[in-house]
């Protein structure tokens, strides 16, 4: 038995995850069977059980939303205190980098959340109306969220029995920083203008939810996922961390920063899923979803203010940039 | 029945606060001081544990601890882990 | 007092009915009890030995033949002090020394009490005129689980060693080492470094191994790689070794534990699913009754959903500050000798406290996750009660 | 100028046991007016219960329509029927199906809970239909502890609670002597003054004779025997 899962912390994550997946191994044999044979015009004994059984379907899709939610940070965390363990790692940009399986396990993380969230969107939408308008759609899109998530399963697995301890892994700077001159920014940017289109594409986003231009809102945000991530790692990140040589996303989740990598990623993500699945659905289904747009703007200002403010203390404490 | 939910969660919160201000006032800093002057006046910082992993197994004398399986290893014998 | 009509109910059900509750919240309690305590002793355990790591030295050096540790020559100390960038070279002089009449054993750890680094630790201990009485004569330092053991066995003021060559050496017991240090110290005696040569029957010019310190964190990968092609029989290891040996001792003990509460939470699951499909099936008439009056399938998930998450929050704080109160407050008896052993000397250890997120996190997502999911689908069940049955 | 209340439109209801179909309900058709008292008649399996649960969306028809102020409900999604339910319906059982371990206000409380009012207007709503059903006195009692007369007033307390406009009666009589059903009668002749739409589901001879006006229809194996208007007040 490797000494990666007899960690504590790997082992409470992986039976976490493995429950869930029982659960919606479950719920997705009913939503199978659900969608054979639905038909909401029915009066027969049969469909009602079948909208009954739909709750099941939502109180565990719920649920597991939820448990995903606070286990994507349960899984930092961890990964964060295997660093001790693996040789070379600092932090856990190193743990995850430690094989094939770990980026893509935690995009699929994130990816995961994003449907999810979609989905409780369309589900709260689907159960207001008085005839389960898109029942059949929010089913398949949790059929296509079952399998991204048997996948997920499947890495996790792969990815912590694949953890060696004694082969030393890249630490974030390896990882991060700009060796030999080659620039890691998409685009050919270099940092000004990369923070010049950060501030840039986050008026467009405020301006396309005020105005209510939804194509160009979801564009936009998504442009801004991306664009922030290389902005917080190069530039924002050396003035959390102090250090202009420090290029790293997950150090800022320790505690010598105070845990602040949580609220930056948190705000941001939170701020950018809300913005993206409210817009979707005023686009599909035409329906007015002020609220989750308002929390979206609060959510990507605070991310902004927060990652200025950085800046500008440092500035204000020191009297020069980085 | 608020109440007897007040009630019920004033007495978890005062647990917890109990366990905090345990947690707190305890004393950490002198207890790490002597360990330290142990491990500082030694240069070992091993643990005194009734079973020394790193000793060689060829040195131990020790009791069987099932007497029908002597040769049977006890349940606190570290070495075996390390070895790779 | 403002509250919603809905937690009023809540409330209502939940304390009127409680009886229901306490089995489950027993059950529970003994699980997050039994989990608590062992993460809390093996992190507490784990806590201070990382605080001492700081004292330790960064590299050992030790001879090996075949495998085993050998005592390595005086000479190796003067090759080594020739390295640039290596400090503080320390021969180290140990060994076990075994107590016949009942096979325990101490640990006899010699010092150079001249050493710097060794007298300003000595003074943490003692002052002034203690420091000169221990320094003048053939005394000892003895931690409390080799002094319990020597009062019991009538050897209250010093204990007569018998050396290799047969001969009689009587070493008094000057003092003996804080409590608050039994984790490293319980079965530790310090002597003056002469002494412990002749106890364990070393020659004046051998060793048992070299501590060295390197100041330059970045040179240590190179350090160690020159020491390694100094000797073809030379051995280093590093005080990262020696951290990721804890970390691994606690993970394989804490781990091992862990599976086993793997089953344990198991049956607890087995057990919940079949207490809550029969307490929820003696509701079914209530809860049809609820949904004749108007409450939706969902009402009635949200009124299940609390309590059980109200369920989950007493257990979990109640059960966490039993563990706590177990461990810190009374030392963890019985449970701490799975971590530090029981076969030598008995060790009363000061656990220090240590709570933090990890474990928390831990010890709530092992219990609740499970738990709730177990209760998710009799919760359902009951959920879509047809409101008919209020009329049967 | 009547209303439509309720319009019943070949209604048919069958449960399956194994491989026999049982009918309850035969093509039912039937229309009750706003602020009507509607007294179902018939024996027991007669089928009446079944129609009062499924007019008050209770049970869900197997073919057929039921139609309350012009809108279907016996298709409608849990949550939306059990809204219904909350807002429209007050139900009175045969057995007062009240939780005994709770007091008579509390009990009166269940159905405003899911509506979402705050404890405030909770608690006038409760006040105002305890006295109405002239029950207030003993709010704060356990409602185990009542006697039958008692519970059944908390009983329609509760039906009063969100003021619906239709009061559902399923054998309200059955398990009160005489006097007691005597002041239910008054009560609902009150509960008639007050405009709600009342249909009773009896087999209780002491209905054919109402103090106010009404409608008898007697029930017989799943069907309507015949309508036919009383004017119980103009033969008095």
């Amino acid at each position: 038995m490797n000494e990666i899962l007899l960690s504590n912390q790997v082992l409470v994550y992986l039976l976490s995850e493995s429950i869930l997946f029982g659960l919606l191994l479950i719920a997705f044999v009913i939503t199978f069977g659900i969608l054979l044979k639905w038909d909401f015009g029915s009066y027969s004994e049969q469909q009602f059980l079948l909208e009954r059984r739909a709750y099941l379907t939502m109180t565990i899709l719920l649920f597991v939303f939820v448990v995903k939610f606070l286990l994507l940070v349960y899984f930092v965390f961890a990964i964060d205190s295997l660093s001790l363990l693996v040789p070379g790692a600092m932090c856990a940009a190193g743990v995850i980098s430690a094989n094939d399986y770990g980026m893509l396990l935690l995009f699929l993380k994130l990816v995961i959340l994003f449907f999810l969230l979609l989905w409780m969107a369309l589900n709260s939408y689907d159960l207001r109306a008085k005839n389960y308008p898109i029942f059949r759609l929010k089913s398949w899109l949790f059929i296509a969220i079952f399998f991204i998530i048997s996948i997920e399963l499947g890495l996790n697995f792969a990815y912590f029995s694949h953890i060696d301890t004694l082969e030393p892994v890249n630490c974030c700077s390896t990882l991060y920083g700009q060796l030999e001159g080659a620039n890691p920014l998409p685009f050919g940017l270099n940092i000004m203008t990369l923070l010049l289109l950060f501030y840039l594409i986050y008026i467009v986003v405020m301006g396309a939810m005020l105005s209510k231009q939804r194509v160009l809102s979801v564009l936009a945000t998504l442009l801004f996922v991306m664009i922030a991530y290389y902005s917080v790692v190069y530039f924002f990140g050396t003035y959390i961390y102090e250090l202009p040589t420090h290029n790293c996303p997950f150090c800022m989740l320790q505690v010598e920063y105070y845990y602040v990598g949580y609220l930056v990623w948190g705000t941001l993500f939170v701020g950018a899923y809300l913005g993206i699945v409210s817009s979707i659905m005023e686009i599909g289904l035409k329906e007015e979803r002020k609220k989750e747009q308002t929390s979206a703007l609060i959510l990507l200002s605070i991310f902004v203010l927060l990652c200025t403010a950085y800046v500008a203390i440092y500035y204000l404490r020191n009297g020069v940039f980085l | 029945m608020a109440k007897a939910f007040y009630t019920v969660f004033s007495f978890l919160f005062l647990i917890t606060f109990s366990v905090s201000i345990h947690y707190v006032a305890t004393d950490r800093v002198s207890a790490t001081n002597s360990l330290s002057a142990v491990a500082g006046l030694t240069r070992m910082g091993s643990l005194s544990l009734s079973v020394a992993y790193y000793e060689p197994r060829v040195q131990r004398i020790e009791k069987a601890n099932n007497i029908i399986y002597p040769e049977m290893m006890s349940i606190d014998r570290m070495d075996f882990v390390y070895e790779n | 007092m403002r509250t919603s009509p809905f937690f009023h109910f809540l409330m209502l059900g939940f304390f009127k009915e409680r009886k229901k509750h306490i089995g489950v919240i027993a059950i529970s309690l003994v699980i997050l009890f039994l989990l608590g305590s062992a993460l809390f002793i093996s992190s507490s355990i784990r806590y201070s030995l990382n605080q001492t790591l700081a004292w330790e030295p960064d590299f050992v050096v030790q001879r090996t033949q075949g495998g085993q540790k050998v005592n390595a020559p005086t000479a190796w100390i003067d090759d080594l002090l020739e390295v640039h960038g290596i400090s503080k070279v320390t021969p180290r002089v140990y060994g076990r020394y075994f107590f016949k009449a009942k096979e325990n054993s101490f640990l006899i750890v010699g010092v150079d009490f001249m050493d710097e680094q060794s007298n300003k630790a000595l003074r943490m201990m003692m002052d002034e005129t203690d420091l000169k009485q221990f320094l003048k004569g053939d005394n000892m330092l003895v931690g409390e689980g080799v002094s319990t053991h020597l009062k019991t066995h009538f050897y209250p003021n010093g204990y007569t060693f018998l050396t290799p060559k047969g001969v009689f050496k009587k070493v008094n017991l000057f003092k003996v080492l804080p409590k608050k240090s039994n984790l490293i110290s319980n079965d530790m005696i310090i002597v003056p470094i002469e002494l412990a040569r002749e106890i364990l029957g070393m020659g004046e010019d051998e060793v048992s191994d070299i501590a060295l310190n390197v100041p330059n964190d970045d040179e240590w990968d190179n350090v160690a790689d020159k020491i390694s092609a100094f000797y073809y029989d030379i051995h280093v290891t590093t005080k990262e070794d020696i951290k990721k040996a804890y970390e691994n001792l606690y993970n394989y003990k804490g781990g091992v534990f862990l599976i086993l509460f793997l089953i344990v939470i198991v049956t607890f699951v087995l057990i919940l699913y079949q207490r809550y499909s029969m307490v929820y099936s003696s509701e079914r008439r209530h809860i049809g009754l609820l949904r004749a009056l108007g409450w939706s399938i969902r009402d009635v998930l949200k009124l299940k959903f609390f309590e059980t998450m109200m369920i989950v929050v007493i257990a979990f704080v109640l059960g966490v500050a039993l563990a706590y109160l177990y461990v810190f407050v009374l030392g963890a008896p019985l449970l701490r000798e799975i971590f530090l052993g029981g076969a030598n000397l008995p060790n009363s250890v000061i656990l220090v406290p240590v709570l933090d997120f990890g474990i928390l996190s831990s010890i709530f997502l092992i219990y609740a996750i499970p738990f709730i999911s177990a209760v998710l689908i009799p919760t359902w069940k009951i959920a879509v009660t047809d409101p008919k049955e209020a009329m049967l | 100028m009547m209303k439509a209340m309720i319009v019943i439109d070949n209604l048919n209801k069958h449960f399956k046991s194994g491989d026999d179909i049982f009918k309850v309900l035969k093509g039912i058709n039937l229309q009750i007016n706003s602020g009507e008292c509607i007294v179902l008649k018939g024996v027991s399996g007669s089928g009446k219960t079944t129609l009062l649960s499924i007019i008050g969306g209770l049970d869900r028809p197997s073919s057929g329509k039921v139609l309350v102020e012009g809108e279907s409900i016996s298709k409608l999604p849990d949550l939306h029927i059990s809204h219904f339910r909350a807002r429209k319906i007050g139900m009175i059982f045969q057995h007062f199906n009240l939780f005994d371990h709770l007091t008579a206000a509390e009990n009166v409380m269940i159905p405003l809970i899911p509506t979402g009012l705050d404890m405030h207007e909770v608690n006038h709503k409760v006040e105002v239909s305890l006295k109405l059903a002239n029950i207030f006195h003993k709010a704060n009692s356990a409602a185990g502890r009542l006697s039958g007369g008692e519970k059944q007033r908390v009983a329609i307390a509760r039906a009063l609670a969100s003021n619906p406009a239709i009061i559902l009666c399923d054998e309200p009589t059955a398990n009160l002597d005489r006097n007691n059903s005597l002041k239910f009668i008054d009560i609902l002749s009150q509960l008639h003054e007050m405009g709600k739409t009342i249909v009773v589901a009896t087999h209780d001879p002491l209905f054919d004779t109402l103090p106010f006006e009404s409608k008898i229809i007697p029930m017989e194996d799943g069907s309507l025997v015949d309508t036919f208007s009383k004017d119980t007040l103009a033969e008095s």
